[in-house]
């Protein structure tokens, strides 16, 4: 029986169709999930894809985050389900409260797409296993409001237990706290990222494929489970 | 029918990043003297009621839990007359406090 | 607030003598007469409204029709074409089921007033095209054009033309895969904004917009009508009102691309289900267009009940609301049995919809507000028979002159020294160093379709996962080779979009195009319009790649003094597998560099005259477009048989700024030899056309040069990638570290 | 020292597509009976110079040029003193006025 990875689409989700196909490459089963529906569909797993749900007006995620589906995601995570979050999906998450922190206008000012190099600093997630702790990757980074913030408190937290999973090389790309790209919580099956490793995931249009190793990831943990 | 002010700060220890950017321009564009800007958001609600309390504490409640971010902003709201005038507004600490109070505890509703 | 009587027909039969602000609308008297003799009465208020915007250049293209009529008259035989011009985009068939429709659009002017929003709206107007189509709307391109990159208003329009674009496009999900940046001082005060976008979609689902079926629901969706762009209309409504109306109506238009996503995915979904029968976007002209051309192109007539549009502001007229541009909004005919299924697809995406009227027996357009009659016409005069003009046009008296100001006379860099720094200054200027501040700014990930984007020759996308069927697309303008030859221009134009497509490895197949001009009232710039309409369509049949659809935009000038004329050309080509596709950059040391085509000494139009002498005269280069479809032809078969590793098309800059540019992408230097006994200016600063360089593997030089011999095209080996450093032999070298810097800083120390 | 506050609203008869999203929002969040909502920005400066007229001035020109956009937004800035009561602020018709003022016409700065 294959695994079963939900992506939900929210109202101006774009990278729903993305996350699926990089589920299905990875060799899981891709599920729509619809925010209207509190139903993850027996999902294994849930993504909450980039975009702009709600047009990211007020804030991003804080409109979402009040969503069906949402009630549902929030209450299976806290009882371990592997939940990822990727750009508008952090967002989502930090909204929620499943993450610490918040993300803010980029310092620049402008939304920026680029390829950016990271460093892994936690292989023991739920989505980096198939990652080395240090191992440095490069996926497209695309975002508006992508500077991660949190109290001096919370950060100093954050980096003494390593829930730091992802940070920023060659240069910060947004003003994020410490270089922080992406964090997880305390138990290591909630993490959130800004840059996009489902636009990396093919030769043909990603810059490499290092992003496929986050969705193997947690096939692997969900297999051996 | 009322309306109500709902101004929403970002918290004096976080970055402010749009503030900053306009401080920086002030200069270059020939305004000197400016010596700190912060940018929040400002909201202006019509809201079904009188301007009392209950509609105060209301769209506190709102303010709370989605127009700020306790994690990153503070928020005020403000009361108005017909004419404009404000007739009531959070308490400045209770409303901060308020906001800080959802950070990192509030879960799902 | 008391109001006048409402001007309904009966009312203006009444009282065939009030009089009415046409000339305000921008009517002439004898369209005024016209009017009335249509009707057989003055018209009423909303007609009036009607019939002036719909009449007007920007939705009748009065002035260019007659000009624009040769692109359909010499339009190539192709087998490509599924839907030809004068839909609101053509179809063109790229194999496999699969069927492509694009469209380039401007919105020059919203964007010199209000940069963001006018860019914003204007991507947002682009796409909506393409949508009712019925296709999915896959990719952007955007070709721009400011004025001086030093002068102080290029710092208020560029960031924000440049940050709508991306803003809209980025929120609607749509990668933005290519376009131009050209800076030119006759652009200040009147920047050119144009949008391009490709949709797919499978053959079975074309939609053509018309409105048959008696008793068919019409029912309006998207955004709340406001009062945007109706500056014309208010001067009805204050006739019809009493001051005191809050008359104030906005003079731009705010887009909100949450609200086109919403639109994208709800029209789509109700296309797939089968649901609609036809379709409009609201653009210019809003309702006015929407209900007389969806009702001249049906077979029936429609009533419109006006009061039930769902309006943001509850003060607007009748007329207000048949004039409003408000933006995100559609118009769609449905089956009275599919109705409710269509307004339930409308509440699954948040979409407001109303049901505003029916498809009618008869042959009248007929609006009604509040029960009374205020609009019965025939929907033809209104969309289809507006006026036509010859507009009289005349040879400039100083194009003689400023064709005889030859460059040939211009000083020249000889030795290695003046050489180097005559590159360093060409390749930085801020028309030919790197965009990437501006196209950082665009997502070109999204939807995980892209095979190449910026910067390279043409954006690829891929449109089917499985046999990687893919297509390409470029847009290219010279204004400066259109000034000194508008005929000439609009086919380098061509010529130029033509050879990037293929540079890529794809066929080139279908053209769209976008023709900024001056005011079509001065007869100099209508023959510049007249000559470079004719050169487009000359070099269309020639090259075999006909025009689908694009757009027109007069009048853009400052006081006396007009842009130079601007003929924008989108060039779509296929890829029957985009794997096979063909990137700019070196990425491998050995790879053999050969150049392709011949190179003359022309300078006329060049970059290299504009940035080291300030200087415009002259010829501009010859077109060949034989040789055009040659080097095309071996482009692709170098690409499909796998005999180029990377291809790079010269064009303004010439070889040098080819070069530079694909050592800087594939982060590798090249040794450059030059031939023996040519001239290293005329050979590095030419543009002469038809040329592109390519890296040779050296397992495939045999192959690959036998292939040009046998088919005649000069290929010239001219050196090998290697090393750090570009550095052509015996004159000078540029390590890329300093080219680096040097092409990147140029716009963020403007800009940044 | 003063404390300036600029207050930028979007135009009454220009789309406000984020205050309709927070609208559309409030219901679904269990929040009935909000007519309407209306979203800008806040901007709090800190001054060189006293609270007076000039100073009034001054930020009301960065206003016009910079923190809001005359084709738009409309806006208001209010002058504070140390307590935060507003001393000064612009005429609300003038501000409105002075928005419009640049619509369409304003070129190079
Ligand atoms: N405004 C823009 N938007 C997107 N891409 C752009 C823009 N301006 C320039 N580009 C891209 O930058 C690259 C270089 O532009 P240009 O020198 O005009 O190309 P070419 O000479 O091949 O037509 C191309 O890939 C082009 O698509
Ligand atoms: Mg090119």
């Amino acid at each position: 029986m294959t695994t079963r990875i939900g992506v939900v689409t929210f109202p101006g989700s774009l990278d729903d169709a993305d996350a699926r196909r990089a589920v299905s490459l990875a060799g899981g089963e891709a599920v729509p999930l619809w925010h209207r529906d509190k139903s993850l569909r027996q999902a294994d797993a849930v993504v909450l894809p980039g975009g702009f749900s709600y047009g990211d007006y007020l804030r991003c995620g804080a409109i979402a985050r009040f969503s069906p589906v949402m009630s549902s995601v929030l209450e299976h995570a806290r009882e371990g389900m592997p939940v990822l979050g990727i750009c508008n999906g952090f967002q989502v998450l930090c909204e929620s409260h499943l993450l610490p922190g918040a993300l803010i206008r980029n310092d620049h000012l402008r939304f920026v797409c680029r390829d950016q190099r990271l460093r892994v600093e936690n292989a023991a997630t739920d989505w980096t296993a198939d990652f080395r702790t240090g191992q440095e990757i490069t996926v497209p980074l695309k975002n508006n409001d992508g500077g991660y913030v949190a109290d001096e408190r919370t950060l100093d937290e954050l980096e003494e237990t390593g829930r730091v999973v992802f940070r920023y090389l060659d240069g910060n790309p947004n003003g994020s706290r410490r270089d922080i790209a992406g964090v997880t919580n305390e138990a290591g099956n909630v993490v959130g990222l800004m840059p996009h490793p489902e636009h990396a995931v093919e030769e043909l249009t990603g810059p490499t494929t290092d992003g496929l190793s986050l969705f193997t990831s947690v096939l692997k943990k969900l297999v051996t489970a | 029918m009322t309306r109500v002010v709902v101004e929403v700060m970002p918290k004096p220890e976080i970055l402010d990043p749009q503030g900053q950017a306009v401080q920086r321009a002030l200069p270059r564009l020939g305004y000197q003297g400016v010596l700190d800007v912060r940018q929040g958001k400002r909201f202006e609600l019509e809201v079904d009621g009188p301007p009392n309390r209950e509609t105060l504490s209301r769209v506190e409640e709102m303010a709370e839990t989605f127009l700020a971010n306790g994690v990153i902003e503070n928020f005020t709201v403000r009361v108005l007359d017909a004419a404009g005038a404000e007739v009531l507004s959070t308490d400045p600490v209770a409303g901060a406090a308020a906001g800080a109070g959802n950070s990192g505890t509030e879960g799902a509703r | 607030m008391t109001r006048t009587p409402l001007d309904t027909v009966a009312h203006a039969e009444r009282t065939p003598e009030d009089g009415q602000p046409w000339a305000e609308l921008g009517l002439k008297e004898d369209e005024y007469a016209r009017i009335r003799e249509i009707l057989g009465r003055r018209p009423t208020g909303a007609e009036l409204a009607m019939y002036s915007v719909m009449w007007s250049e920007h939705c009748s293209y009065k002035s260019s029709k007659v000009h624009l009529r040769q692109f359909g008259e010499k339009a190539p035989e192709s087998e490509a074409l599924l839907v030809g011009i004068g839909e609101q985009a053509g179809v063109v068939d790229v194999g496999q089921g699969y069927a492509v429709t694009f469209k380039i659009e401007s919105h020059n002017h919203p964007s010199y007033v209000e940069p963001y929003q006018g860019a914003a709206t204007g991507v947002g107007g682009i796409v909506r095209d393409i949508v009712a189509m019925g296709a999915r709307p896959v990719a952007v391109l955007d070709a721009l054009r400011f004025g001086a990159a030093e002068h102080p208003d290029t710092r208020r329009v560029l960031p924000g033309v440049v940050a709508g674009i991306g803003g809209y496009g980025n929120c609607l999900g749509l990668p933005n895969i290519g376009g131009e940046t050209v800076f030119d001082p006759c652009y200040q005060g009147n920047p050119l904004v144009n949008a391009l976008c490709v949709g797919v979609m499978r053959h079975e689902d074309i939609h053509l917009a018309k409105a048959a079926g008696a008793g068919n629901k019409v029912i309006l969706y998207g955004a709340r009508t406001g009062g945007d762009g109706i500056g014309g209309a208010s001067i009805l409504a204050s006739e019809s009102f009493d001051s005191d109306k809050p008359s104030k109506r906005p003079s731009v238009q705010v887009g909100d691309p949450f609200q086109e996503k919403l639109l994208i995915e709800c029209t789509l979904e109700a296309f797939a289900e089968g649901l609609v029968s036809g379709i409009q976007d609201l653009g210019a002209a809003g309702l006015s267009c929407a209900t007389s051309e969806l009702a001249s192109n049906g077979s029936g007539g429609m009533r419109v009940e006006l009061d039930t549009v769902p309006l943001r502001d509850s003060s607007l007229s009748p007329e207000e609301i048949l004039m409003s541009e408000s933006q995100e909004r559609m118009c769609a005919v449905v089956e009275p049995a599919k109705a409710e299924r269509f307004l339930a697809v409308c509440e699954k995406w948040d979409v407001t919809a109303t049901v505003i009227g029916e498809v009618t027996d008869g042959d009248r357009l007929e609006i009604y507000w509040h029960g009374e009659r205020i609009v019965d016409v025939d929907p033809r005069t209104v969309a289809h028979e507006g006026p036509v003009y010859e507009r009289p046009y005349a040879r400039p008296t100083w194009q003689d002159a400023l064709r005889a100001d030859s460059p040939e006379t211009l000083p020249r860099p000889r030795t290695g020294d003046e050489l180097r720094a005559a590159a360093l200054e060409l390749v930085s200027a801020p028309n030919q160093a790197s965009t990437s501040w501006i196209t950082d700014q665009y997502d070109r990930y999204v939807l995980g379709n892209t095979v190449l984007a910026q910067p390279e020759d043409g954006g690829v996308i891929r449109v089917d996962e499985r046999s990687g069927l893919g297509v390409a697309l470029a847009t290219d303008g010279n204004g400066r080779y259109a000034k000194l030859d508008p005929y000439e221009g609009a086919r380098l134009a061509l010529a130029e979009s033509y050879r990037n497509v293929a540079a890529t490895g794809a066929r080139p197949l279908a053209v769209t195009d976008c023709l900024n001009f001056g005011s079509p009232e001065d007869p100099a710039a209508m023959w510049q319009f007249a000559e470079a309409c004719r050169g487009l369509a000359d070099a269309c049949r020639e090259l075999g790649t006909p025009v689908t659809g694009g757009n027109v935009s007069l009048y853009n000038q400052t006081g006396e003094t007009a842009i130079h004329p601007t003929p924008v050309v989108g060039v779509l080509g296929v890829l029957d597998d985009v794997s096979r596709r063909t990137p700019i950059g070196f990425t491998e040391p050995g790879q053999l560099v050969y150049l392709l085509g011949e190179t003359r000494a022309e300078f006329g139009g060049s970059a290299w005259s504009q940035v080291a002498h300030g200087h415009l005269g002259g010829t501009p280069p010859a077109v060949d477009l034989e040789r055009e479809r040659l080097l095309a032809e071996i482009l692709i078969a170098g690409s499909r048989d796998g005999m180029v590793d990377a291809a790079h098309d010269l064009s303004e800059g010439g070889l040098l700024q080819t070069l530079v540019e694909s050592c800087l992408r594939g982060g590798n230097g090249a040794r450059i030899v030059l031939p023996d006994g040519a001239d290293p200016f005329t050979l590095l600063f030419s543009e002469s056309q038809g040329r592109a360089v390519v890296a040779v593997p050296r397992s495939e030089e045999v192959r690959f040069t036998e292939m040009c011999a046998a088919r005649g095209l000069p290929a010239a080996r001219i050196g090998v990638v290697d090393g750090q450093e570009l550095d052509f032999q015996g004159q000078f070298s540029l390590p890329l570290d300093e080219l680096r810097s040097a092409v990147e800083g140029t716009l963020p120390a403007l800009f940044g």
